[in-house]
């Protein structure tokens, strides 16, 4: 078959569509600038750096909801499929805000870990650090915006080289073998994914994702390739029974680290999965794959929940939540299925599975950071010995708990709203099960934050050795971090159209599909 | 008064203790709190006298918009529960002076209160749902505060039933936010739209399933005898006056009282008074003073669900008005006499009358002794009980309620301290003597006010003869029996609980298993081939669709 | 049946039967040359599937620095060998075998089904290659309609290349990497490594400058650098040099930072980010190749050398 | 059979090889190896399909030819990543193996006294 | 003209082709490694000269001749220089089993 573009309009260069470049220029540059400044200036090229990324976030953020559509960036002027395509919709922006927020408060956060005291010569930590985190954020950017199947691959590739290094930051070796782990079944993913389009090239003959949507068909060549593309991003995300490496990676990385990673990286993935799904193939599941793709998220959340409670340190409690919690995200699959048309549908369920990434981002940036800090300052994370805590570091402990509340589904958090939208989804679409497992994974949610909460809340008469002091700044960090996740409810539910913005790249693929 | 301040007071009602759980950041003002937390609920005390009627005090905009305001019922346990919190806290500061770990105590405090007042203005969905989780949490956190293992498993017990209770809720609420027409989550247009849902049974099995668990209905009622055992005496009070009561007006908000559901109305009458029976029952074998009162709860909330259960059958709409105001009574009752079993514990042999005396009057008053605040409280729902068999069910209970309660009075006689120098200070006297009181007094000014017909009825004598026979009669049995209460089956607190810690070491002990299966499945090999399956799956799910 | 068909059965047969060799083989470092040996007997089959610019990359990488790089790993880890070697149950072996067909089978399928002729961007690259002034059309896609892969690649070996040095112990930090070769300076090997070089430099830079119209370009003759380096650097003619040097890292970035820099002024130039003018549209791509060919020859070369193990103060 | 069938058989062919050496082999560099196996299986069907577009006088369709490459030296970094790591974890715990010694997780027993 | 330098061309190669044979049959049966590497090392860098020279009438420019002579040159520094360190290894290795 020789190239029809079909019904689909070439792709054009939108107004303002530059300032999707400059989002995935910004950091790379600041990675190139900092690795020649070296370390005894990375700390301070990055915090230069972050306004700029959190000012480019929010033009494009602006100008999206402003517009009501997305915007279109065509590299090089060479239209897909020859050439890349950017384009930002509601996803995308929701995302991006959501990374430069995250990463910005890490920075904040580690700077006092990884900022090289003046006069001193350059060491591991200085620059490794700030070079991977910035990475990550442009590797986010662009994972969210490119429309490039095999762009998305080196982007992918790009987001897991920057973030295995981070967990193996210190050095250990448990962390070394964490990292390995890690990497080596990230690698895994990626090949499956790459196979699967490749599949799809040699079948529709383009890469892009709009193009993709437009020829897809229901024959064997989609279906391998979607198989296989789904299971490997299932991989990079850890949803289980695939979550082998989060548990360790996510523990023993620095706390900013462990905070991207469990808040941002495994989303990447996600987000990939959901374009996949919504957007290049939405008529080409089936109600099977969706309840089974849900399955596997009802698996993670009652077996993540479980495990978490069982759990001896803070952290690796904090880590199976992380397991668990991304478990919610694929329930929306099914909710979203619509019968009539026989394919995915944005709408009340999608919007729920975004307004549960988001919020869960903040929740465990938040989370983590305020582990880290309490952590830090008893010297161990063991659940048990806890006591104290809450009188010596208030403000991290409330932090701790108000992203409890949200990762729980208290309101007015982001948590509840989203679940809120999925039990509303589930209950409209009469998928009763699915509702019941949200209720469920709630409860086992409350009973791990609770056991934590309490421990931290006893008397310090059980708590033996002192405790370091630390930083009021830093706490604040993590506080404002667990803030955004509860705030967050009153945003999505409240004036502004998240809904809309959720859905908008769905609308957009839908528009091009027909 | 209508005005905007009123207005204002709806709103003060749950940010006044909030502001004070958020000023407990502080260290210092951590440290004052406890003399200050008799002030947290006045707010919402003002709130109930001069803002009944007043308009919604509301925040956000959009879909999430949270309403606060009060009907009749509302204002009515609100402002009984607020004054019972206050004198609580007063009591507190004293009672709780030396406890280990003051901090956590008066941060849990403020959260079951914020909750607890917030239930009674919530007018939405939303802020209902909040409110209640916000007590959920403080109220277990006052449970466990002694860390006694008794504590613990309490505490856990109340947390997983409640949390229960609030998910089986969520779930009933998110259904009836879908039966209501347009964007509105307020409770009023929920209420409606439940009326004639298509699927109004479930949403109901829903709603009183979880109402009914915080009201402590048999078999729910498993955590109040623990919880409120094994609280400190402040907390008991509270929990159990006022903190029960939110199943109470939650049943009362959306029940369709005003057309008749005899189906319904049958289901909630039955469970009523088999709590109410069965409560009296196992409370008669219990030793310790606050177990037996929380088995009087428990069977005084089986009697108010009878009386909504009879309202709902017969589409009677005063029936929520007479339920929060039988209710009412009990909140101030209840109080009271917890807060005696900490007077008495403190009391040397000298100064027991000072307990004794008015707690007799309102253990005799809870069954109905004429003149008493009880008194009022039965007359006003005469109209749904004293119908055929249904008011003999209810004169029994009036019955084994005056046996219980004599009973209650037994064990707490035996209760004082044996010291001689011993004495209550008066940060605890005092606001027991002012609970007590207005146990006896406030119910006869507050009934004018409800609506329920004249006050001075209940003082006729057939009223008064009605009221006063089933107390009689209880006295009468209780001497009789005096001496079989040692010979009753020692049944522990809170029966059928056993079960539940069965049920949970069963689920422990599994738990080496979750590890071992976990380290298994993470295992390289198995991780990796788990990997290819599920792309194989989906490759399946894909070629079958099965639709 | 032709003759050509024969030779690509056999060189098929040869290929799955190194990988099954690779697979199979007992020892680490029989399974290394064995893939060594496989990547070169691929590269012959990209030949037959006329992708020179392939083979050549695929002969360099696959052949030569993957080989190093694994031998290298082998050495060090023979000790641990026979201690991990607790194959996984055989149910588990069985399973996988089994899913593993399916794939393949799968994948067998989908090529079976798939026409013969399948659909192609050859047409609008040749149509567009004009406007990148490049005869080579591997090239044009490279530089010019998939550019922003190009820069992102590199951008990727750059920050892999920090992941390997974070793994650097701390007191090692900006210090030499690994491989140090005390050799006789008058050994043959380095003897070798000296005479070598000036051909080699000049193959890769006739790679590359060739890349433009005929099979090659900044990878490929980069790839050559970086092993003419690696030659150099294990014959311990030249120690490696400390990460901290300022050059180093310059070196470093010269690529992707040029590439940018062009791409940015191609916004005001050409209308488009990583968009070239068509008149100067071949000088400029070659001008980004050169420092891409550094960065290519500096990043590969140190990817291999592996993080910093010597302090950067002369011992 | 033709080139293009035959080849992308041989493709198929060392997917599957790869897997199965990145599922079963107990040696992290082994695994290693496999994956490098398996990557350029997927690079052949690329190209294998890029030849299915041959066009005119062009002999394959030279966009999966330009990705291959840089398919190729990503693959390259990240075994580069992946030696690194193998070789520091060796260096620090003197042994090589992905296997975790046991389960990071405890007995949930002491949490009720 | 052409069809003499074909016909030297392939008896070129054929030659060229035979020592690829000998060298490959040397190292089977040789019995250890020095000797095995004599035969390899040897026949190899002939052969391949004999192969080089037989395509260079086939060259079509005196560049590409020059090409052809560069790649025998690059084969016979490394083969000499690999079958010397071989050596020295199997010398230290001592006797071959």
């Amino acid at each position: 078959m020789m190239l029809d573009t079909g019904a689909v309009a070439v792709a054009a260069t939108t107004p303002g569509g530059a300032w999707l470049v400059a989002a995935v220029m910004w950091p790379l540059v600041a990675v190139l600038l900092a690795i020649v400044a070296g370390g005894r200036h990375a700390a301070r090229i990055m915090l230069a750096a972050m306004p700029v990324g959190l000012a480019v976030a929010w033009v494009i953020a602006t100008r999206v909801w402003t517009e009501g559509q997305s915007l279109t960036y065509v590299v090089g002027g060479w239209a897909p499929p020859l050439g890349i395509a950017l384009r930002a919709d509601g996803l995308s922006v929701v995302m991006m805000l959501t990374t430069a927020i995250v990463i910005t408060g890490a920075g904040l956060f580690a700077h006092a870990d990884f900022a090289a005291k003046p006069g001193e010569p350059e060491t591991r930590g200085s620059l490794v650090f700030w070079t991977l985190l910035i990475a990550v954020w442009g590797a986010m950017n662009l994972v969210v915006m490119s429309r490039d199947l095999f762009n998305l691959y080196v982007a992918l590739e790009l987001l897991t080289f920057a973030a295995v290094p981070l967990v193996s930051l210190d050095g250990r070796a448990a962390t070394l073998a964490a990292a390995l782990r890690y990497l080596m079944f990230a690698l895994l993913g990626s090949v499956l994914y790459l196979l699967g389009a490749v599949l799809l090239y040699g079948a529709y003959g383009t890469l892009d994702i709009s193009l993709l949507a437009a020829r897809v068909q229901p024959e064997p060549v989609a279906w391998v390739a979607a198989a296989l593309m789904t299971a490997g991003l299932l991989a990079k995300t850890a949803l289980f029974p695939l979550h082998l490496w989060l548990p360790p990676a996510h523990a023993g990385a620095p706390p900013a680290a462990s905070a991207v990673l469990s808040a941002l990286v495994v989303k990447g993935s996600f987000v990939l999965l959901v374009r996949l799904w919504f957007e290049v193939m939405p008529s080409l599941w089936s109600v099977s794959a969706t309840q089974l793709i849900a399955a596997l998220g009802a698996a993670a959340i009652l077996y993540g929940s479980v495990l978490a409670l069982r759990q001896e340190r803070l952290k690796l409690l904090i880590a199976y939540s992380t397991v668990a919690q991304i478990g919610y995200l694929f329930l929306m699959f099914p909710l979203a299925w619509d019968p009539a048309s026989a394919q995915l549908q944005g709408g009340v369920a999608l919007t729920g599975g975004v307004l549960q990434t988001v919020s869960h981002a903040f929740a465990k940036a938040g989370m983590f950071m305020a582990a880290g800090l309490i952590a830090k300052s008893l010297g161990h994370d063991r659940i048990a010995d806890l006591a104290g805590v809450g009188r010596a570091l208030p403000m991290s402990l409330i932090a701790f708990g108000l992203a409890g509340v949200s990762l729980v589904g208290l309101p007015p958090s982001g948590g509840f709203a989203a679940k809120w939208l999925l039990l509303s989804a589930a209950v409209a679409s009469g998928q009763w099960w699915w509702a019941t497992v949200l209720v469920l994974g709630g409860l086992l949610t409350g009973g791990y934050v609770m056991l934590v909460l309490v421990r931290a809340m006893g008397s310090i008469a059980e708590q033996a050795e002192p405790m370091m002091p630390v930083a009021r700044s830093r706490e604040a960090v993590a506080l404002a971090m667990s803030l955004c996740a509860v705030l967050l409810g009153l945003v999505a539910l409240g004036p502004v159209e998240l809904p809309a913005l959720g859905s908008a790249g769905v609308t957009v693929a839908a528009e091009t599909t027909q | 008064m209508n005005g905007p301040l009123a207005t204002l007071l709806l709103g003060a009602t749950w940010a006044a203790p909030f502001a004070l759980l958020l000023a407990c950041m502080a260290g210092a003002v951590r440290r004052a709190m406890p003399r200050l937390l008799w002030l947290a609920p006045l707010p919402g005390l003002a709130a109930a006298a001069f803002a009944p009627a007043a308009p919604a005090f509301e925040i956000g905009a959009g879909r999430l918009r949270l309403l606060f305001e009060l009907d009749g019922p509302g204002a009515l346990l609100l402002g009984v529960a607020a004054l019972l919190w206050s004198a609580a806290g007063a009591y507190a500061a004293t009672y709780m002076r030396d406890t280990p770990n003051p901090g956590r105590f008066v941060a849990c405090w403020l959260m079951a209160c914020t909750g607890c007042l917030g239930v009674f203005v919530a007018g939405d969905l939303v802020s209902l749902y909040a409110t209640l989780a916000m007590l959920t949490l403080g109220a277990s956190g006052l449970v466990i505060h002694d860390e006694t293992p008794q504590a613990w498993r309490s505490g856990s017990i109340y947390l997983v039933l409640a949390l229960l209770a609030e998910s089986v809720l969520l779930v009933g609420l998110v259904m009836l936010a879908g039966e209501i027409p347009g964007d509105s989550l307020s409770l009023r247009d929920a209420a409606a739209a439940l009326a004639d849902s298509p699927r109004r049974n479930l949403i109901m099995a829903l709603l009183v399933a979880g109402f009914g668990t915080k009201a402590g209905l048999v078999p729910m009622h498993v955590w109040m005898p623990l919880a409120h055992a094994a609280a400190p005496v402040p907390a008991s009070a509270v929990l159990s006056g006022a903190v029960v009561k939110v199943g109470i007006i939650g049943l009362i908000r959306f029940l369709p009282l005003s057309e008749a559901v005899p189906d319904w109305g049958l289901v909630l009458t039955s469970a009523g008074f088999v709590t109410a029976f069965y409560a009296v029952a196992i409370g008669l074998t219990q030793r310790h003073p606050k177990a037996v009162l929380a088995y009087s709860s428990v069977s005084q909330m089986g009697v108010v669900a009878a009386v909504l259960g009879m309202g709902l059958a017969a589409g009677d709409a005063t029936a929520g008005m007479a339920a929060a105001f039988y209710a009412s009574h009990h909140v101030l009752v209840k109080g009271a006499l917890f807060l005696s079993v900490g007077v008495i514990a403190a009391c040397g042999p000298g100064q027991r009358a000072v307990v004794l005396v008015p707690a007799v009057l309102l253990c005799l008053g809870l069954g109905g002794l004429p003149f008493t605040g009880g008194a009022i409280a039965k007359y006003a729902v005469k109209d749904q009980l004293d119908v055929g068999v249904v008011g003999w069910l209810a004169a029994a209970s009036a019955v084994g309620t005056t046996l219980l309660m004599l009973h209650f009075f037994r064990r707490l006689a035996s209760y004082g301290n044996e010291d001689p120098q011993a004495g209550a200070t008066a940060g605890l006297r005092w606001p027991w003597l002012a609970m007590a009181a207005a146990a006896l007094v406030l119910p006869w000014l507050l009934h004018p006010m409800t609506g329920l017909g004249p006050t001075m009825a209940a003082i006729a004598p057939k009223a008064l003869w009605a009221s006063l026979w089933p107390v009689a009669l209880g006295a009468g049995l209780a001497f009789a029996l005096r001496g079989w209460a040692e010979r009753l089956p020692k049944i522990p607190q809170g029966d059928i609980a056993e079960a539940i810690d069965h049920a949970s070491r069963a689920a422990l002990a599994g738990g080496p298993l979750y590890d071992r299966f976990d380290g298994v499945i993470r295992a390289w090999p198995a991780a990796t081939l788990a990997l290819l399956l599920t792309a194989i799956a989906f490759g399946a799910a894909l070629i079958f669709p099965w639709t | 049946m032709s003759l050509t068909h024969v030779l690509e059965s056999v060189l098929a047969l040869l290929v799955l039967g190194a990988a099954a060799w690779t697979i199979a083989a007992r020892s680490a470092f029989a399974a290394a040359v064995g893939f060594v040996s496989y990547g070169l007997l691929l590269s012959l089959m990209w030949v037959q599937l006329a992708a020179v610019d392939v083979a050549l990359t695929e002969a360099a990488i696959g052949g030569g620095l993957t080989g190093v790089l694994l031998l290298g790993a082998v050495a060090t880890l023979r000790g641990t060998e026979a201690r991990t070697n607790r194959r996984p149950a055989l149910v588990l072996r069985v399973l996988a075998a089994a899913c593993c067909a399916l794939v393949s089978a799968a994948l067998a399928v989908v090529v079976l089904t798939l026409p013969e002729a399948g659909p192609t961007l050859a047409p609008q690259a040749i149509a567009a290659l004009p406007a990148t002034g490049v005869g080579n059309p591997v090239t044009g896609v490279l530089m010019a309609f998939r550019g922003f892969d190009t820069l992102l690649e590199k951008v990727v070996l750059v920050l892999a290349l920090v992941g390997v040095w974070s793994l650097a112990p701390d007191r090692y930090w900006g210090g030499h990497p690994g491989l140090e070769h005390r050799l006789p300076a008058d050994g043959v090997l380095p003897f070798f490594a000296r005479t070598l070089p000036p051909l080699g430099v000049l193959l890769g830079i006739h790679l590359m400058w060739t890349g433009a119209d005929n099979p090659g370009g900044a990878f490929q003759g980069g790839t050559v650098l970086a092993a003419m380096w690696l030659v150099v650097m294990m014959a311990g003619v030249r120690d490696a040099p400390a990460i901290r040097e300022q050059w180093v890292r310059l070196a470093l970035v010269s690529g992707p930072v040029v590439f940018i820099a062009v791409g940015l002024t191609g916004m005001l130039t050409a209308g488009a980010f990583l968009a070239y003018p068509v008149a100067i549209a071949k000088p400029l791509i070659l001008f980004i190749e050169v420092p891409m060919l550094l960065t290519i020859a500096l990043a590969l070369g140190l990817l291999v050398a592996g993080p910093p193990e010597r302090t950067a103060d002369p011992s | 059979m033709t080139t293009v069938t035959l080849f992308g058989l041989c493709a198929a062919a060392l997917v599957g090889l790869g897997l199965y050496g990145a599922l079963t082999h107990p040696q992290p560099l082994r695994k290693l190896i496999a994956f490098n196996l398996l990557g350029s299986g997927v690079f052949l069907l690329f190209g294998v399909f890029a030849r299915r577009g041959a066009w005119q006088a062009v002999g394959g369709d030279p966009v999966p030819q330009a990705l291959v490459i840089t398919g190729i030296v990503v693959a390259f970094a990240a075994t580069a990543l992946a030696v690194a790591l193998l070789l520091r974890l060796h260096k620090e715990s003197g042994e090589a193996t992905l296997d975790p010694p046991a389960p990071a997780v405890g007995c949930a027993g002491r949490r009720d006294p | 003209m052409s069809a003499l330098l074909d016909l030297f061309t392939t008896v070129a190669l054929v030659l060229g082709a035979l020592f690829f044979l000998a060298g490959v049959v040397g190292l089977l049966r040789f019995p250890d490694t020095l000797s095995r590497l004599h035969a390899l090392t040897k026949a190899d860098n002939v052969g391949l000269g004999l192969i080089v020279i037989g395509l260079l009438p086939q060259a079509g420019s005196v560049f590409a001749a020059l090409k052809l002579l560069l790649v025998w040159l690059l084969v016979l520094l490394a083969a000499s220089t690999v079958g010397q360190m071989m050596a020295r290894v199997a010398r230290r290795a001592g006797p071959p089993r």
